[in-house]
């Protein structure tokens, strides 16, 4: 069988070199979500705002990275990170060296800010229906602002939230697939190497797919069960 | 006797509409207020600038014979002056909503404790225990541990009413408490209800039950278009009503 | 004045971007859009027949098909849009069974095995939001119709397809802008959309920036037209569950 | 760039055998890795050699990913708009391939022709033999230029990202002929996986295809430039050029 | 007199719970028969079982002295024989459900001639004048372009009863009509009713609403736990319950 030979470890097959990559995809894709939760507080926050300008940036962050292509965010963040940084680094510190971003960085980043698009909006979604009459039970007791907040609306926007967090997750996952072409050797770039060297180009893609329905699967059965220890409390509906 | 509540012209609109437009009325400790008028009138505005979930535009409003002093924001509109005094006066004011509003990840025990641990800085062992009688009150004890999805409407309700009660407040505020249960449902929290006004508390209390009105009430005020109509004992207002509005609203409400 | 003359007018360089070559090369790109419409259109039409087999496949209480329909979504959603490209279209003609097959004029062809990925994987997600407009179809409002003697066909004729259909097209308004940016992954197969177009024109003045931010605009741009499309077919369909905001 | 090199990047395709491929262990592999870690220590620099997609090689380059270029290119009048070459290290006609079992097989294989010298009909033949047939490139390349120039649009174009896309496409049939690089598709026939594949027309060199394939560098670099160019010319003069290309090729194509 | 519906031991049982234990019952053309019962005791099952909206286990079910004839399964579980004839007999027994279940896709006409058209195949013109004389008839005629959800629950419900009416049943089946609406709703929905009644229709009614019974019910029929406890005129029977657990229920009922 040759696939088997393909596929073996060590230094003759590229079973190993998969494998690898499949780490650098997972290390990718919770760098890229972790920086998109981050990006999505402001996103929040921006898109809740009562100042009809932040709430202007806020809106248009996640209708321009929503409605272009990922392969052309990742391609414009690719090759532009490194010179608006460069040319901010110049005017701000006049230094004018080349400056490096790690590709690991720049890719983590880029499918970052496509996977912040998407949070912000679910998480807006999630402070939207808390019903207002729970906030106003918190107010009619007492609560100040800080309370209210933290003891009422911050539960409540994590447990509606993370269906849709889950979504993001499994969208994101399959998104680092497009960083192939930041020459990051994560699953899809590997799968087009080896295939490339090797002549197999079924044999990795095929491997890259399982690759990834194993992460997507995995990951999606660890979301169910937070997502039953979340909804405590909430009944079933009857399907 | 000390007045409980004292509300002085108090108006309040929404953009061009009118809710309120000049209310005064005063509550005794132990006063059972029943508002009655029909929908439209103003009533859950009326309890809602009360405790300030609604800014009125205009009036004052004692609570304890202590003002709520109010200022005005930069645009211009009214505000409070000090937020920590309402977060103080609102405890003083607890409120039952007619869909409860019970918070729906916590236990109905937690629900109950969640004020006075939090708020009121009561320990919670404290909080606790007198969680527990509370409960016991309004005779849902044995469902402490649940959460309220698992609960009927009354079960839920009564929740929300030892909720209130937990904070240990001068004036409980009921808006429609009944109207959102299912006419079985209603007798258990009514019945809740009746034994709050004979321990004495102060109510005021929105409602369209007039069995309910005429057993308790100390006084019974018939809202119409944002200003009192009539006021009066209960007994007076339903059965030798004076204003003609009144004789219209009342016959309608029978009927059914 | 034609395009040209525009783009002389406009300064070289603003904020470190070329912009006269931006200009230029607009009209270029411009080309891509047939091909990416006719890509979209095909695969989401395609894509909406098969998602409706899958759903009915789903639902139809048969063991084999439910698995089979079940296998199917689960691979396509699970599985990124570019390893379903690269595997349709460099995969399948590592065999030699296939290369001598009926099937190779249509696996030869770049064009076909794009709108291949593009349906298969369309297909998946459509099922998926179909079958949750299913699920969310009011029972009530199934027994009513029931109670006044409907049944069968007429029933999901009347009542059920059409809340069902309703109640998903925000999600496949969604949809139908994946299947949008996805066209641009088709570009690695050398088709020549707006993505291939403009990497074309980056081969040859290495300006990547420049030309993906014009090419980002136009696809913002389709993508906003899909946008107004959905939201007048809301509109239209559902006048009842619009908010006025 | 300040001061003295101490480390220079150097930017590689990766997917460009027998120049610049990937081995079955992951590694970067080809006369042209051989060739940079020896320029490298002749230089006293040290060398780390990055990989990176054919389509982004030159904006990498701009964008100091890395500080050099050894990746097959060729040195080209266009390419010298954007960025600077060292002298060439080596250079392999282009020539055009075909499965043995296409009809623009009978064209058969014809001499060397160097575009630099004018009309040649070796060119003319090719072209009328092409004429309506589907041609693929990798694209970005001197090999795509010679097809819009010179074949316009009697053929259809079509452009891969990577060499070894294209070498899979051609053997696959779905396109009718290609143009790269002899060496590169002579190791594909070798591989086994392309073995009916065979060459059709002329060797071509000159015009379109530049005089070599140089190490690519920022304009700015003129120092690097200078260093190369040195380094370059040892190799040459002690002979390790020549082995390094034979040792991949099979033959000598240095210069 | 035509028998316009006879139900005879009829039972019915969701896995080991029996909810229907035997029931049998005439209704003869112009009857208003409440049924009243506290909660789970198997009224709304009832109701259901007689339209087959669920398959009743055992007992036999006439609509105008025509039998629906019941088969068995290949499980062995009982279905109807003929579902053309459930089809049909559907038309002749329209329900007008507790929470309106109007199709939300269509406006208030489309809803009311819905049916007619698509079931009955009688002419769209003839619908339309028809279904605006029914929206007419309930007070309701110019909200016929709008859609349900721009209407309140009271004026859903009598759309409901249009859309019932529109059929021309032999026999309308309510259940709980009012009760998941706001009192002050309730009376316009009770109206339509009570005219309808007057207009000499058959009626079964599950009902909570015992000033309505009392009104206008030929029979009153008091379900527990799967059975009927006790039936008879509605003074009758709210006057001088003889059951224990009527007088039960009805001293619960009217206290709230
Ligand atoms: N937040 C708001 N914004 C605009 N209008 C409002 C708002 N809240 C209430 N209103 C309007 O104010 C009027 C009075 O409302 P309110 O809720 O106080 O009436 P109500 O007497 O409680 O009626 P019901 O018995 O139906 O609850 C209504 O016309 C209502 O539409
Ligand atoms: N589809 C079903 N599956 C299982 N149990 C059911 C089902 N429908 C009803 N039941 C059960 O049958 C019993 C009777 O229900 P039913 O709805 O007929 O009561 P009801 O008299 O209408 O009560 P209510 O006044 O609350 O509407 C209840 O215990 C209920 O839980
Ligand atoms: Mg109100
Ligand atoms: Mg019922």
């Amino acid at each position: 069988m040759e696939f088997i030979h393909l596929l073996s470890l060590g230094d003759q097959g590229w079973g190993d070199e998969m494998l690898r990559a499949t780490m650098v995809t997972i290390m990718v894709s919770i760098s890229a979500m972790c920086i998109g939760l981050f990006v999505s507080i402001f996103g929040t926050i921006a898109k809740l705002s009562k100042n009809r300008l932040i709430r202007a940036i806020g809106n248009t962050y996640t209708t321009v990275v929503r409605g272009i292509p990922e392969l052309l965010v990742i391609y414009l963040l690719y090759f532009g990170f490194n010179n608006a940084v460069m040319s901010i680094a110049n005017s701000l510190f006049g230094y004018n060296q080349y400056i490096e971003l790690p590709v690991f960085l720049i890719a983590a980043l880029a499918v970052g800010i496509i996977s912040g698009a998407y949070s912000t909006e679910v998480i807006r979604g999630a402070f939207l229906v808390v019903p207002r009459g729970q906030i106003e039970a918190a107010k009619s007791v007492g609560m100040n602002k800080f309370l209210v907040f933290y003891r009422v609306l911050i539960p409540q926007v994590l447990r509606y939230a993370l269906p849709g967090l889950g979504n993001v997750w499994q969208l994101t996952l399959k998104d680092t697939a497009l960083i192939m072409v930041t020459g990051l050797v994560e699953i899809m770039r590997q799968a087009h190497i080896a295939s490339g060297s090797t002549y197999s180009p079924f044999t990795f893609y095929m491997s890259a797919a399982i690759l990834y329905l194993v992460l997507t699967t995995a990951s999606s059965m660890a979301l169910n069960s937070a997502e039953n220890w979340a909804n405590k409390g909430v009944k079933r509906e009857k399907a | 006797m000390i007045t409980a509540l004292k509300i002085k012209n108090l108006t309040k609109s929404f953009g061009s509409l009118d809710v309120i437009k000049g209310i005064s009325l005063t509550a005794n400790q132990g006063d059972v207020i029943c508002i009655i008028g029909s929908s439209g009138s103003g009533k859950s505005t009326l309890l809602r600038c009360i405790n300030l979930l609604e800014t009125p535009d205009s009036g004052d409003v004692w609570v304890n014979e202590e003002l709520i002093s109010m200022t005005k924001n930069k645009a211009g509109d009214p505000c409070p002056a000090d937020y920590k005094q309402v977060d103080r006066i609102r405890t003083k004011l607890a409120m039952v909503f007619q869909d409860f509003n019970l918070w729906t990840h916590m236990t109905v025990l937690q629900n109950v404790i969640e004020s006075p641990i939090h708020v009121q800085k009561i320990s919670k062992q404290n909080a606790i225990d007198r969680g527990y009688d509370l409960l016991k009150k309004v005779g849902i004890n044995e469902k402490a541990e649940q959460y309220p999805s698992s609960l009927s409407g009354g079960q839920q309700q009564r929740v929300a009413i030892a909720r209130a009660l937990a904070v240990n407040p001068d004036i409980l505020l009921f808006d429609e408490p009944t109207s959102s249960l299912d006419p079985e449902l209603v007798g258990e929290v009514l019945r809740v209800m009746k034994s709050l006004a004979k321990e004495g508390r102060t109510m005021i209390v929105v409602t369209h039950e007039m069995g309910f009105a005429k057993e308790v009430a100390s006084k019974v005020v018939f809202l119409h278009e944002g200003l009192i109509e009539e006021q009066g004992e209960a007994k007076e207002v339903f059965n030798s009503p004076k204003s003609e509005r009144l004789k219209q609203f009342l016959a309608s409400n029978l009927e059914g | 004045m034609s395009i040209d003359g525009i783009c002389i007018s406009l300064p070289k360089e603003y904020l470190g971007l070329k912009v006269q070559l931006m200009c230029d090369s607009l009209p270029k790109l411009l080309l891509g859009i047939p091909l990416t419409i006719e890509l979209v259109a095909i695969s989401l039409s395609i894509g909406f027949v098969l998602a409706m087999c899958i759903a009915l496949m789903r639902i139809s209480g048969s063991r084999l098909l439910n698995i089979v329909s079940r296998s199917y979504v689960f691979y396509f959603r699970g599985t990124p849009l570019l390893v379903q490209i690269f595997l349709i279209y460099y995969g399948l003609a590592q065999f030699d069974l296939i290369k001598e097959s009926f099937l190779w004029p249509f696996f030869r062809e770049a064009y076909w095995c794009g709108i291949l990925a593009l349906t298969l994987n369309t297909g998946a997600y459509t099922a998926e939001i179909i079958r949750g407009g299913l699920q969310s179809v009011p029972h009530g409002q199934i027994e009513s119709a029931r109670s006044m003697g409907m049944s069968g066909i007429l029933l999901y004729r009347r009542v059920i397809l059409p809340i069902a259909f309703r109640q998903a097209l925000p999600a496949y308004g969604n949809e139908m802008i994946l299947m949008v940016k996805g066209t641009s992954l088709v570009s690695t197969i050398t088709l020549m959309e707006i993505t291939g177009i403009a990497r074309h024109i980056i081969a040859k003045y290495w300006t990547p920036v420049e030309i993906f931010l014009i090419a980002g605009i136009i696809y913002l741009f389709i993508n906003y037209l899909v946008t107004r499309i959905v939201r007048y077919a809301e509109n239209r369909y559902t006048p009842y569950l619009q908010t006025n905001e | 760039h300040n001061g003295p090199w101490t480390t220079v990047k150097i930017g590689t395709e990766g997917a460009y055998p027998p120049w610049n491929g990937t081995s079955a262990s992951g590694q970067l592999e080809g006369a042209e890795v051989d060739l940079a870690m020896d320029l490298c220590a002749r230089m006293s620099v040290e060398c780390v050699l990055v990989a990176q997609d054919w389509d982004g090689i030159i904006p990498a380059l701009q964008n100091g990913k890395y500080d050099a270029i050894m990746a097959g290119m060729s040195i080209t009048s266009e390419r010298m708009e954007v960025i600077d070459f060292s002298q060439g290290y080596a250079t392999e006609p282009a020539s055009f391939s075909t499965l043995s079992s296409s009809s623009v097989a009978s064209l058969g294989v014809s001499g060397n022709v160097n575009l630099d010298l004018g009309p040649s009909a070796d060119v003319d033949a090719l072209k009328a033999a092409l004429n309506g047939s589907v041609v693929g490139v990798q694209g970005s390349t001197t090999h795509e230029n010679f097809v819009r120039d010179v074949l316009g649009s009697s053929v259809t174009l079509k452009t891969y990202d990577t060499q070894q896309n294209l070498e899979l496409d051609l053997a696959a049939g779905r396109i009718d002929a290609a143009l790269s690089d002899s060496g590169s598709m002579e190791g594909f026939i070798a591989s086994g996986n392309g073995s009916d594949i065979v060459f059709i027309g002329p060797k071509l060199g000159g015009g379109q295809f530049g005089p070599g394939v140089g190490v690519g560098l920022r304009q700015s670099d003129s120092d690097l430039k200078d260093m190369f160019n040195k380094a370059i010319n040892e190799a040459r003069a002690d002979g390790t050029l020549a082995t390094h290309f034979t040792k991949w090729f099979g033959k000598d194509i240095s210069m």
